[in-house]
């Protein structure tokens, strides 16, 4: 075994606990620690396969920008944890669908031949992902950019309509 | 093979070693120097007490800090409330893991590059790390259970995601021109000319993005003393509040770096040698920065909200299409 | 165009504030340097309390618990008592000091000049019980802003001498007698 | 009734209202130094200035002179009279010394109140000062006449309100001096008052001299315990010592005054000696582990000896709460009832008299202001309660007849008839009296009984001399529209207060209207009889130590060493006892004695309720936290430096909470528990004693409320038939010891102030001229008077005011007469010697 996949199961590791406990967690405020340290360490897998940017944008976008949102949101409403303790059946679910999962994961990792053959790591440099994307991706980027683009002039809409309601003050 | 790697490892050591000692050095004396500079701003002398002009003064407030008592409040989630300065002085430490200070030198027949790291995507890497620091703020001001702390807190996290992006949009010129977010190709790239005379606008909103970041005067709403007490640190008290402490002034360092990287030529200059230029190059940002905060008063947090949204970002959108029109002209 | 305007006057207005700073900088400190230059305070700056003598020596206090009354901090304690002789004094006389707030209003409430405030500020120390003064560590050998003044002797009761024998006193009435 | 108008306010009162009384009805307080509503108006200061606009009076007139007529119109704030106020505070300033810091009044002085309000900040008026040599009057009062402005009001409280002579006024005009002809110790009783009542700081409080500022105090209103009135008082205690008393307003109980007893007996409270610590033995131990040491103590013996070994004394000074708390104690334990009477005797009086005192026959100290014909019975108000020797005075200013029957040397402040007989002559003495007053026909009109009551009682009296003093009496009696009869109980005998009772119930069906006052011997003697069931006394109590039933002895606020009549005989019983186990804040002899001791709080330190001699229950608020003064800690010196979070000395807890926590460890399974909530303690009196169910328990300061046993459950008339003649059965051979009160040095309580034991008396021996004469001893001589257990020596007072065939002798706390093996004690004549 490397270096290389010491650091990656390691990394791994992390990033399947961190989400776990991220689910578990009663607390919110935790929660959200644990599900920053996830994307912290996801972002350094896609470092270690080679995507520097990607991981760079990972932890940008999810960690920096999503996360924070989410906590602003649960630091303003200062959401309590529940003290009860759920009930077993509550559970059940999720803890059914994770072993099915867990045990598709298994039959994939040992079973299916693809899973065996060595994957080369290409160093993806962020003009290679740039040109890759934008040469052939353009129109799936365009139209999420376009969404993007509604979604904005929308909140924008929304908000006006709210603050005019209100009073006179020019912000 | 294997001596290499050591080598090249002990030799990592030493360099991290060198730079961690001097930064915290440097960052100790300048809480001194700005002390002293608002001091004389204000025709006072400043610390003038500990040593001869006061230069003792770093090490007083040090054995100040570790020997006070480190409380921690009442009803405050434990776990989060240690962890969050940690996070603070953290950030701010690795950022300065990728900034090159100098061309390289050669010692024993060895090229060592005055870069901790020269990564290649280096400028997403302080964009990251900036971004993560964030939760020291956040999470340090929610945890203390002090209302004080907790607005302190939700007015950093939302100051520092809204100038995250100006500061971001800011650079993609300069990326333009150098054509790499590896920090030493963007020094190369000035090594003719300096981008603050190609990019001024960037230069503008970059400064002013990255003090809103860093949250100094004249944007230091998160702490407002007179109206949040110390903001998200009101309650931190001890080496915990040093954390925050040596967090901000090492920040102040970083961001003169960066200055310096981005739109100054970094250590390119004429005559002296290139680690004098970047030093003198950083001096003068920090100089600026505390000349600032001797000279502004705080802005008003609404005014803050329509700076960054309303005018940093629909400019650095537009210098960044103008820039890309011109980069295409032109080649 | 207003924007304009606005932005050029707003940048102007930083630039000026620049200037100002910068030129202030240039400037010599007007901080005094406290223990090396003492500046000499004013006989009627207030600080540490002192507990005065009047001419003959006694001590003027009486104990009338003026002092603490209208002390807003009460700082000032004390227990008045009777001397053999009959003379009110304070068996015991307690300022606590990390209390007090140098207001000097107890020097104003106090009818025989007894407390008075002295410009000494010198005081801190860091153990806060000796900052709590006794009668003992009050008490000066001299009338302090006013030597001269002798409660006793405008009183009206037999202390520093007989009925009758004091300032702008008749003699005592005669119970003996009817004539006028 | 006069209808007048007072700024703009308008109010109807009585014929006879001053102006100034009718203002401050309305609550407009006019300026006034020598009015007292208990003194009355006399004109002398002249800064109640009023200015009439309309009726019968017209422009600036005094108010306190000028009676409220119809239709009058008055302004107190007309700038004519305002002016006129001022100048006259101006005058009385003028020879007025600067001395407010060394004076005791300063912060409490109307003088000082009424110059600053009326702005006169800085004297004009720069010629010489009038000076005068002050007095000594004595402990209680330090004499400054420097300050006097004239008010006057000192003489007329001492001479005509109190009725004494050796206070008074002196030279004339200008020099008039408030005084005594030469240096001395005032002789009235109730000369603290003179402090209270100067306008200004002429008098003042001499023990409390140089204590402290009004503003410093801790004051609460609170209740006298010195004697069985129960008079109204304010507490003033600061750095943990009670400094000062002083009288409280009540409209029924005291008025406006109070006796030197009740001023100057609290000193017990701040005793040197007073036990702080809870002791086993002579080792000082915490709280907790005296009770704990106590509970296992008294479960060994319950084990041992059953239930009944343990017995319990109260007392009849401590308060309702400590004796309901005993009681509910050793019911819950199966004990016996506790007893709170030292001699069987002593109990059943105190139980008659609290049986026949109902509604409309029991009055108050107001009511017997207003009485015609006082008639005391076995009582000595001067000495056993003064403040009612002061409301018989306002009687006798009303032109009442006042008749005492007592053996005793009895002294009063005004004119009256004494009728000196033995103890046992009183019942015939007072049937006789009223008898003579009272014609056949009103018994008749009250049924069987009283009639046969009517015709028991002697026709007349069979001693000459004082049946023929008695004809004049009997007729004035006759006369009255409002008798009162008052009764001791400490020297009558079993039957004389229902004798009283009933004398008093022919007394209103033949005047139409009549009263009947007890006096009794401790604060709350009459909560104590209500409270016990039993008529158990100490007497039974040592009876059975000495038979070994009883094995533990518990005291509660109790000294039987100081009451009981043998004390070799009790220290022996004590000596016997397993478990001597006490509760006290007094060093009593049984204190120092005790195997386990708790210390209690007094008065001064716990909410508590007292039930004086007319039923009336009563409040007192707890003036400050407990704990040994701070004088007494730093010794004069400053107060330590220390930091701590308890009290010193501040273990104390009301008795009765002692005894709910010690009940709380002894009690199985199964029985109830007590909590320490005093309001849970009341409701608990509420339902055992449904009299006390209308008591208003949850006010901070309740008023006072009457109990009274119910009327028509007791079978009245039950001394019919059992009158002695009296006055003949006389043996000459032996003499009978009275021995009763004196003002100060026999209260238990205020035996242990420093300053009453200043001005206590020798104790004496008294006898009438007739016996001393037959015995040849004269006045002033030594005499050794044999008792039981032993002699006493005194000094031989002969008087001829008091019964023949009787000596008396006070229970003297410097006497230690407590060698009698049973009452009465009869002294063969022979034995007095020299």
């Amino acid at each position: 075994m490397t270096l290389y996949a010491v650091t990656f199961y390691v990394l791994a590791a992390i990033v399947v606990l961190s989400t776990l406990l991220a689910i578990i967690q009663r607390q919110v405020i935790h929660a959200v620690v644990y599900l920053i340290v996830s994307f912290f360490a996801t972002g350094l897998l896609f470092y270690l396969l080679g995507a520097p940017f990607l991981a760079a944008l990972e932890v940008i976008i999810y960690a920096g920008a999503i996360m924070v949102l989410f906590l602003f949101i649960v630091m303003t409403v200062r959401a309590e944890s529940g003290e009860d303790k759920g009930e077993i059946y509550q559970w059940l679910p999720a803890v059914i669908l994770g072993i099915i999962s867990l045990f598709v994961g298994g039959v994939l990792i040992f079973e299916i031949p693809g899973s065996k053959t060595g994957l080369s790591t290409g160093m993806a440099t962020p003009s290679a992902f740039g040109q890759f994307l934008f040469k052939n991706y353009w129109f799936p980027v365009e139209i999420a950019s376009f969404l993007l683009l509604i979604g904005l002039v929308g909140a924008l809409y929304l908000g006006r309509r709210e603050s005019r309601k209100g009073s006179e003050d020019r912000r | 093979m294997l001596l290499e790697w050591i080598l090249g490892f002990v030799f990592l050591i030493v360099k991290l070693t060198i730079v961690l000692i001097i930064l915290l050095t440097v960052a100790a004396y300048l809480v001194w120097v700005e002390r002293k500079l608002l001091g004389r701003i204000q025709a006072r002398y400043g610390p003038n007490r500990a040593g001869e002009f006061g230069l003792l003064q770093p090490l007083a407030d040090l054995v100040k800090l570790i020997t006070k008592e480190d409380t921690v409040p009442q009803e405050a989630n434990k776990g989060i409330f240690l962890l969050a300065p940690g996070v603070v002085g953290l950030m701010a430490l690795l950022i300065f893991a990728v900034v090159p200070f100098g061309s390289g030198v050669t010692l024993w027949g060895r090229s060592i590059p005055l870069v901790i790291t020269d990564l290649n995507v280096g400028l997403l890497f302080i964009l990251a790390l900036s971004s993560i620091s964030v939760y020291g703020i956040a999470l340090g001001g929610w945890a203390s259970n002090s209302k004080y702390s907790l607005l302190g807190g939700i007015r950093g996290a939302a100051q520092m995601i809204s100038y995250e992006v100006p500061m971001g949009l800011s650079l993609v010129p300069v990326v333009m021109l150098a054509r790499s977010f590896s920090l030493v190709e963007i020094t190369n790239a000035q090594s003719a000319r300096p981008f603050i005379f190609v990019q001024p606008v960037s230069f503008i909103l970059f400064l002013i993005a990255a003090l809103a970041e860093i949250k100094r005067i004249p944007f230091d709403l998160p702490e407002a003393e007179n109206e949040l007490g110390a903001g998200y640190h009101t309650e931190y008290s001890g080496m915990r509040f040093g954390l925050f402490f040596l967090g901000e002034y090492i920040t102040m360092i970083i961001l003169g770096s960066l200055i310096a990287v981005f739109f100054l030529g970094g250590w390119h200059g004429p005559l002296l040698p290139p680690i004098i230029w970047f030093l003198l190059k950083v001096g003068i940002i920090v100089f600026t920065l505390i000349w600032f905060r001797a000279t502004f008063p705080r802005i008003r947090y609404d005014q803050l909200m329509n700076t960054g949204w309303k005018v940093l970002i629909p400019i650095a959108l537009l210098n960044i299409v103008v820039t890309g029109a011109l980069v295409l002209g032109t080649s | 165009m207003g924007t304009i305007k606005n932005l050029a006057e707003g940048i102007t207005a930083l630039l000026k504030g620049l200037a100002t700073t910068l030129k202030i900088l240039s400037r010599k400190p007007v901080t005094e340097q406290y223990p090396e230059y003492r500046r000499p305070l004013p006989a009627r700056s207030r600080a540490v309390i002192v507990l005065t003598r009047d001419p003959d020596g006694e001590e003027r206090c009486v104990a009338c618990y003026l002092c603490s009354a209208v002390c807003p901090v009460s700082c000032i304690s004390m227990q008045s008592a009777e001397r053999e002789d009959g003379r009110r004094y304070p068996r015991w006389f307690r300022i606590n000091f990390a209390r007090c707030i140098y207001c000097g209003l107890c020097e104003e409430a106090c009818p025989t000049l007894a407390i008075q405030l002295t410009p000494n500020f010198e005081t801190s120390g860091r153990d806060i019980l000796k900052l709590v003064y006794e009668k003992e560590d009050l008490l000066v050998n001299h009338g302090g802003k006013n030597n001269e003044y002798n409660f006793y002797k405008r009183a009206g009761v037999a202390m520093v001498g007989d009925k009758g024998t004091q300032i702008n006193e008749d003699k005592p009435v005669d119970l003996k007698s009817n004539l006028p | 009734m006069p209808k007048l108008k007072i700024d703009g306010l308008e109010i109807e009162v009585e014929r006879g209202t001053k102006v100034i009384e009718a203002a401050a009805r309305l609550g407009i307080i006019i300026p006034r130094f020598c009015f007292h509503p208990g003194l009355g108006p006399v004109g002398a200061c002249r800064v109640c200035a009023v200015k009439f606009e309309e009726g019968p009076v017209k422009g600036v007139q005094m108010s306190c002179m000028t009676d409220a007529q119809d239709g009058m119109v008055v302004s107190t704030t007309d700038e004519e009279a305002a002016d006129f106020r001022k100048h006259v505070i101006e005058w009385l300033m003028m020879n007025h010394p600067h001395d407010c810091p060394v004076c005791d009044e300063g912060g409490h002085c109307l003088l000082q109140d009424l110059t600053v309000a009326g702005g006169h900040g800085i004297r004009r008026y720069l010629g010489k000062k009038r000076t005068y040599n002050d007095q000594y009057l004595g402990v209680f009062v330090q004499h400054e006449m420097n300050r006097c402005i004239q008010c006057w009001r000192c003489r007329r409280f001492y001479q005509e309100f109190a009725g004494y002579r050796d206070l008074g006024a002196l030279q004339i005009a200008h020099h008039t001096y408030f005084g005594r002809a030469t240096d001395g110790q005032l002789e009235s009783p109730f000369s603290g008052n003179i402090i209270d009542i100067c306008p200004t700081g002429v008098y003042t409080d001499k023990p409390s001299r140089f204590t402290g500022r009004r503003w410093d105090f801790e004051r609460g209103p609170s209740l006298c315990i010195h004697c069985s009135l129960g008079c109204h008082i304010i507490t003033s205690a600061r750095y943990r010592e009670m400094t000062r008393l002083e009288a409280r307003f009540s409209e029924s109980v005291n008025g406006y005054f109070i006796c030197d007893r009740g001023r100057y007996g609290f000193y017990y409270t701040n005793h040197p000696e007073r036990p702080r610590r809870a002791r086993i033995r002579t080792e000082e131990v915490s709280l907790d582990q005296a009770i704990q040491t106590a509970a296992q103590k008294i479960i060994q013996i319950n084990q041992k000896n059953g239930p009944k070994a343990i017995a319990c004394l109260g007392s009849a000074r401590s308060c309702v709460e400590n004796q309901a708390m005993l009681i509910r104690f050793c019911r819950v334990q199966g004990w016996n009832e506790p007893t709170y009477f030292e001699t069987p005797t002593m109990a059943k009086k105190v139980k008659r008299a609290v049986a026949r005192l109902d509604e409309q026959l029991a009055v108050s100290m107001r009511e017997i202001e207003k009485a015609d014909f006082i008639l005391a019975v076995g009582a000595d108000p001067v000495n056993e309660a003064p403040m009612l020797a002061l409301a018989m005075r306002q009687a006798f200013r009303n032109e009442a007849t006042i008749v005492v029957i007592d053996p005793r040397p009895v002294f009063l402040p005004f004119e009256f008839e004494h009728l000196p007989v033995a103890p046992d002559d009183l019942e015939p003495c007072l049937t006789a009296l009223i008898k003579g007053a009272v014609h056949r026909s009103a018994a008749e009109k009250m049924g069987e009984e009283a009639l046969r009551f009517y015709d028991t009682a002697p026709a007349e009296y069979p001693d000459a001399p004082i049946k023929n003093r008695m004809v004049k009496i009997t007729q004035k009696l006759r006369q009255s529209r409002y008798p009162v009869i008052i009764c001791g109980t400490s020297i009558v005998r079993e039957t004389t207060p229902d004798v009283a009772a009933d004398s008093a119930l022919l007394l209103r069906a033949a005047r139409g209207r009549a009263g009947l006052f007890y006096l009794m011997s401790e604060a709350n003697t009459f909560g104590a009889a209500l409270l016990s069931s039993e008529e158990g006394s100490v007497m039974d109590v040592v009876e059975s130590i000495e038979k070994g039933s009883v094995k533990g002895l518990m005291l509660v606020e109790s000294d039987p060493f100081r009451s009981f009549p043998d004390y070799e005989r009790l220290k022996q019983a004590v000596d016997k006892l397993d478990l001597f186990l006490v509760m006290d804040y007094l060093p009593s002899f049984a204190a120092r004695l005790a195997h386990l001791f708790f210390p209690t709080q007094t008065l001064f330190e716990m909410e508590t309720s007292f039930v004086n001699q007319e039923g009336r229950v009563q409040f007192a608020t707890s003036a400050y936290r407990g704990g040994i003064p701070i004088s007494q800690i730093s010794a004069g010196g400053h107060p330590l430096r220390v930091f701590r979070r308890d009290i010193p000395g501040g273990e104390s807890q009301p008795a009765w909470q002692i005894l709910a926590k010690l009940a709380n460890i002894i009690s199985l399974p199964g029985r109830e528990m007590f909590s320490l909530s005093k309001n849970e303690l009341w409701s608990w009196i509420a339902k055992e004693y449904p009299i006390f169910a209308n008591v208003p328990i949850a006010d901070e300061l309740p008023d006072d409320v009457r109990v009274h046993l119910a009327q028509g459950r007791e079978k009245l008339f039950p001394s019919g038939g059992q009158i002695r003649s009296g006055g003949l059965s006389r043996e000459n051979s032996t003499l009978e010891l009275v021995m009763g009160d004196w003002t100060f040095g026999t209260e238990e309580l205020s035996t242990y102030s420093k300053y009453l034991q200043q001005v206590e008396k020798e104790p004496c021996l008294f006898m009438s001229p007739k016996d001393a004469s037959m015995l040849g001893l004269k006045d002033r001589e030594r005499i050794t008077l044999p008792l039981d257990k032993g002699r006493l020596e005194m000094e031989l007072r002969i008087v001829d005011t008091m019964a023949p065939g009787v000596i008396v002798m006070p229970k003297h706390r410097q006497l230690a007469w407590q060698k009698i093996e049973k009452w009465p004690v009869k002294v063969a004549m022979g034995q007095i010697r020299k």
